[in-house]
């Protein structure tokens, strides 16, 4: 047990690495992490996900692309990125030193695109893919490749052999089976799991009488999200045996200790990061003073307890 | 550009729903301001917890250590501002985006604002005027009575008023009040109808025009891409690579 | 086309009922109608569902009941309630002339007690039936009816028979395949679905290191679930033909048109009631006000445009 | 019982994280308040969307149309009351509840309050003095300085504090102020743990005791059934059953 004044120890194992502390940017709310240096520097996180990378670059979702609700954010991005190609040639070699947990987060509509892109961004100097297989499979009539164990366990299986770093698998929260999904992605070779993605969520602008998003529906994130990302995280968590990392709607160091107490490695935040620029850094603070005031030596004591 | 509380000093209607906010650091030892240039925005959050994210208002005086905003209430972000009060606490962030490029605007100017796109402009006829801009004119459109438009004399040689109600000025509209032709260079900043429009004789007369874009923001800072607007150039972020954009490489289809 | 001043028609034809208004009280946020009296009187409303009702008499569970969320409410009441033989005899005469359209929302944990509780509040005086299958069944490990269509098809098909008044499925947000249920109960023979449920969710307190709630995960609601229930609502509705009552945070008129326009027949509201004794009411003039704004002479005109 | 807007007459601190508010109806032809029990509650609201929820809080005093509370800061909801300022707006919906049954209660009545639990017996022990009853105690415990407690003499005869701190009064818990057997009846409001020590007593000593009690709410007004008690007579609703409770009809287990 350590005295009082001891400071407990926020680091974290995950797949090999040592994070300084659990809080890791959420992927495509932190950008390449280079726009947020006027504020801070991002050597104080856990770690980063980058912004969603395709094999070919995109321009993104026309129209309205976020939408505020009641405590929430819904966006619809489309997965504007410079492609795989430009990350690894010009935009890497700029953000390889901000952070000591680089995670390539990538996306795709066919599963030979994603193992292309895995192939590349793999064989590069990133610490580990986060595979986001929320994306619509083109393929499959359009459903997400993270909807159905089978569709998910395909593309995990398909990209496992190209891919040399730790892969880590971005569970959506409108799978079918959540648990299934996730024991598929594990069977399938995944180590580890991160979720939530987004929620496919509808918002009607009754004026106009449309769908606000020219895709008709869009990803809920933010608060109003976190009740639930943290019952789904605890499902799995028990469920698998690879590590976990949670997020959906963390605001606060408190919150970050209710994900580990669900059973969370590692949490990532997005939008309260884009409510506030500093806000990351403030909640990994806020996690330091709560151990500290509740006599938490280490996050091993407490994960996985609830 | 920072993050922090600043300390509300002022908060008054200057006409009906719109409103002019000053802050201040929150304490004299605070981080000096980093300097702002016109056409630079902030993005401001009350410490209600809804609506969850900032709003950009544009830099519209900047004296000293406090820095004003002028703001029409639209929503709930808006209304929030409006009920704040001197020694309340506000998150500002800022400042933020790329303003006006004073040192590129040279020759007869033309600032055209459309109802709260007046905002900007205050501190842009100023820095002009210090940088010995002497052929500077105003043209400003509102729906109904005009707010905004003192104190730009000296600044600015001409201030020409329209309303579309005909209460004050001439009755139509803001592009009703002057020909692209007269100018070297016109300034715009308001709805993206009336940009659109302004543009658009630009481009017929050859002048050039550079816009002042608004869209939805998130986090202000280039972190998720959701301010984005279709340019020549691609996708750019109105919250980093604008809000000042040079007119001819918006395409406005690209905005619902 | 209404001129201006021709006030719009609110009225909703549900299963053979005319509902002077799309707005019904939601299971569990009304209990049976009558604390509402000192407020204003039930008949204001397009009708009412009532507690859920069991076979036996329930206690519902101990411990913390409610506990708060941004922007949403999460609820472990554990559906207690008189059991249907004292809402027959003792409540039904009380309540049944506070509504022309006063629908039975009954719950169970295994096909059996379902069947026996439908005949027996469908024998009675009530207009419509809602089966709520959302109860965990003992049967089948413990997984709700309506996660899956098959375990919602078999309890719809087991009541059916039994029931003869309109049959209203309320379905659960936590289902596997939401649509694949949908279908299903309505080929077992539903008359109409409501939707949704509250979602499976969980609050964590962190200084205690526990669940909030004593059986751990409890029933989120709310104006935070709204952009997914009115997802949901607009995916279920575009797959059946059978009218669809949509609810999940609706608080307000335009928050019904939204509904309205995303396919739904009616309405629910729950938790806003709970905010604020009047809301439902008041929401009954905001949407007379938003319809008269807008020029919408009628529902129908708006149903399921978007 | 009715629900509306009331506008805020005044708040003001009275020891730290304790607030005395007052509100009067918004208008003059408000309809008239309905006459309050002690020992009721109203549910208040501020317009802030955030905490969803109303909170319950006790009736501290009632004067014409205006009625005070007085509150402890615990959290969201306490916040956004305690940042009323006159002339705001606050939802209020009441009064709620069965209270003190005045008539039920003669004799020796000892009146026992843990903390903010002593906000429901002021307009109590008024409401006791115009019955006629001249046999009133007050027993109060507090963690550190007392607040609340001036003004109820000459209702009560005998004032008594505790603070657990020593700094005022007898240093210790409430129930070391007096002896259950010495009362006829004792009315007890305060936090779990010393409302079963109370009734304890009461028990042992074959005193009646009377309990206020709390419970998370959603609604107040007895539709959610999210307030329930475990009692000798099922589970009960503190909204609409309670929130005043024969002390033996009570389990205590059934809390968290
Ligand atoms: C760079 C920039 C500078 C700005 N400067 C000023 C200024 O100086 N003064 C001022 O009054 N306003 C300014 N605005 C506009 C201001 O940000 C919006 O009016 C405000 O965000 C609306 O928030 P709300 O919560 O009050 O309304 P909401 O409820 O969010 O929205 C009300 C209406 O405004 C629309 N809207 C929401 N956000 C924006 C937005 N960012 N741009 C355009 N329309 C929007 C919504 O679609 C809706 O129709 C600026 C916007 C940008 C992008
Ligand atoms: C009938 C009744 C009368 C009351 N009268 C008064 C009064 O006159 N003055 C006063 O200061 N308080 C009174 N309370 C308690 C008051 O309602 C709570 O302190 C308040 O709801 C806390 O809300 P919050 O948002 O500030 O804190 P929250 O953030 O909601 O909670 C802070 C802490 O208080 C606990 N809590 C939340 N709600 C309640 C509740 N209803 N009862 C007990 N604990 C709760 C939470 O578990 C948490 O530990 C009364 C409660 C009831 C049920
Ligand atoms: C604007 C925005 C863009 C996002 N882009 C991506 C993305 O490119 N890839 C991805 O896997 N997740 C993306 N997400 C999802 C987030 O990484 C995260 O899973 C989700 O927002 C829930 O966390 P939060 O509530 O903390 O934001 C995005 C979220 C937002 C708000
Ligand atoms: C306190 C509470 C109790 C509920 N009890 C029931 C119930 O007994 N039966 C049922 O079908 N739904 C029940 N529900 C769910 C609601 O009827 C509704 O589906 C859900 O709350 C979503 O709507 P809302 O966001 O408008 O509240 C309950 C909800 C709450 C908040
Ligand atoms: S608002 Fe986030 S990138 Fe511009
Ligand atoms: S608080 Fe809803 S029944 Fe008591």
């Amino acid at each position: 047990m350590p005295t009082p004044d001891t400071a407990p120890d926020l680091t974290v194992e995950l797949c090999g690495l040592t994070l300084s502390n659990p809080v890791i940017a959420a992927s495509g709310c932190f950008g390449f992490g280079e726009e947020i240096l006027p504020f801070y520097h991002p050597s104080l996180l856990g770690g980063i996900s980058t912004k969603g990378l395709t094999l070919r670059p995109r321009q993104g979702n026309g129209g309205i692309r976020l939408h505020e609700t009641r405590a929430g954010l819904m966006n619809s991005i489309g997965l504007q990125n410079p492609g795989v190609a430009a990350f690894v040639q010009t935009i890497l070699p700029r953000i390889r030193g901000l952070t000591p947990c680089l995670i390539a987060n990538v996306g795709g509509h066919e599963i030979a695109d994603f193992v292309e892109a895995v192939g590349m961004v793999a064989a590069a100097d990133v610490d580990m893919i986060e595979l986001n297989i929320s994306c619509p499979n083109i393929k499959c009539g359009g459903q997400a490749f993270g909807n159905r164990a089978g569709d998910a366990a395909s593309v995990v299986r398909a990209v496992r052999p190209v891919c040399g770093k730790p892969l880590m698998v971005k569970l959506s929260p409108n799978a079918d089976d959540l648990v299934g999904v996730a024991l598929a992605c594990e069977e399938a070779g995944a180590d580890a799991l991160s979720l939530v993605n987004t929620f496919n969520a509808l918002a009607i602008d009754v004026h106009a009488r449309r769908a606000v998003f020219d895709n008709v529906t869009a990803g809920l994130s933010g608060p109003a999200i976190l009740p639930i990302a943290l019952r789904m995280t605890r499902d799995v968590a028990r469920a698998v045996k690879i590590p976990v990392v949670g997020m959906g709607g963390i605001e606060t160091g408190e919150d970050v200790a209710a994900f580990i107490m669900a059973g969370a490695r590692a949490v990532q935040v997005g939008t309260a990061g884009l409510v506030r620029p500093d806000a990351l850094p403030v909640i990994v603070e806020e996690l330091a003073r709560f151990m500290a005031a509740e006599g938490i030596a280490n996050l091993a004591q407490i994960r996985g307890i609830v | 550009m920072t993050t922090d509380l600043h300390v509300v000093q002022g908060n008054e209607t200057v006409a009906p729903g719109i409103y002019r906010l000053s802050v201040g650091p929150s304490s004299p030892s605070a981080a000096v301001p980093a300097a702002v240039q016109p056409g630079q925005f902030h993005m401001l959050k009350t410490v209600a917890p809804e609506p969850l994210l900032p709003r950009p208002i544009s830099i519209h005086e900047v004296t000293g250590d406090v820095l004003s905003f002028l703001y029409e209430v639209k929503g709930a972000g808006t209304r929030n501002l409006a009920a704040l009060k001197p020694g309340d606490p506000l998150r500002v962030t800022g400042p933020l985006g790329r303003g006006f490029d004073v040192d590129a605007l040279s020759g007869r100017i033309l600032l055209v604002a459309g109802g709260i796109g007046i905002a900007p402009f205050r501190y842009l006829a100023r820095a002009l005027a210090e940088a010995g801009r002497t052929q500077v004119t105003l043209a400003a459109g509102f729906r109904s009575r005009p707010y905004g438009i003192e104190d730009f004399q000296p600044c600015v040689r001409d201030v020409r008023i329209a309303t579309e109600d005909g209460s004050e000025g001439v009755k139509g509209r803001v592009t009703s009040l002057y020909s692209p032709r007269d100018f070297d260079v016109v300034v715009a900043c308001g709805p993206v109808p009336m940009m659109r429009a302004v543009q658009q004789g630009c481009a017929e007369a050859g002048t050039r025009g550079i816009l002042s874009m608004e869209a939805r923001m998130a986090c202000g800072v280039g972190l998720c891409l959701g301010c984005t607007i279709r340019t020549t150039t691609g996708m750019r972020r109105v919250c980093t690579d604008g809000p000042v954009f040079p007119g001819e490489e918006v395409f406005f289809d690209a905005h619902a």
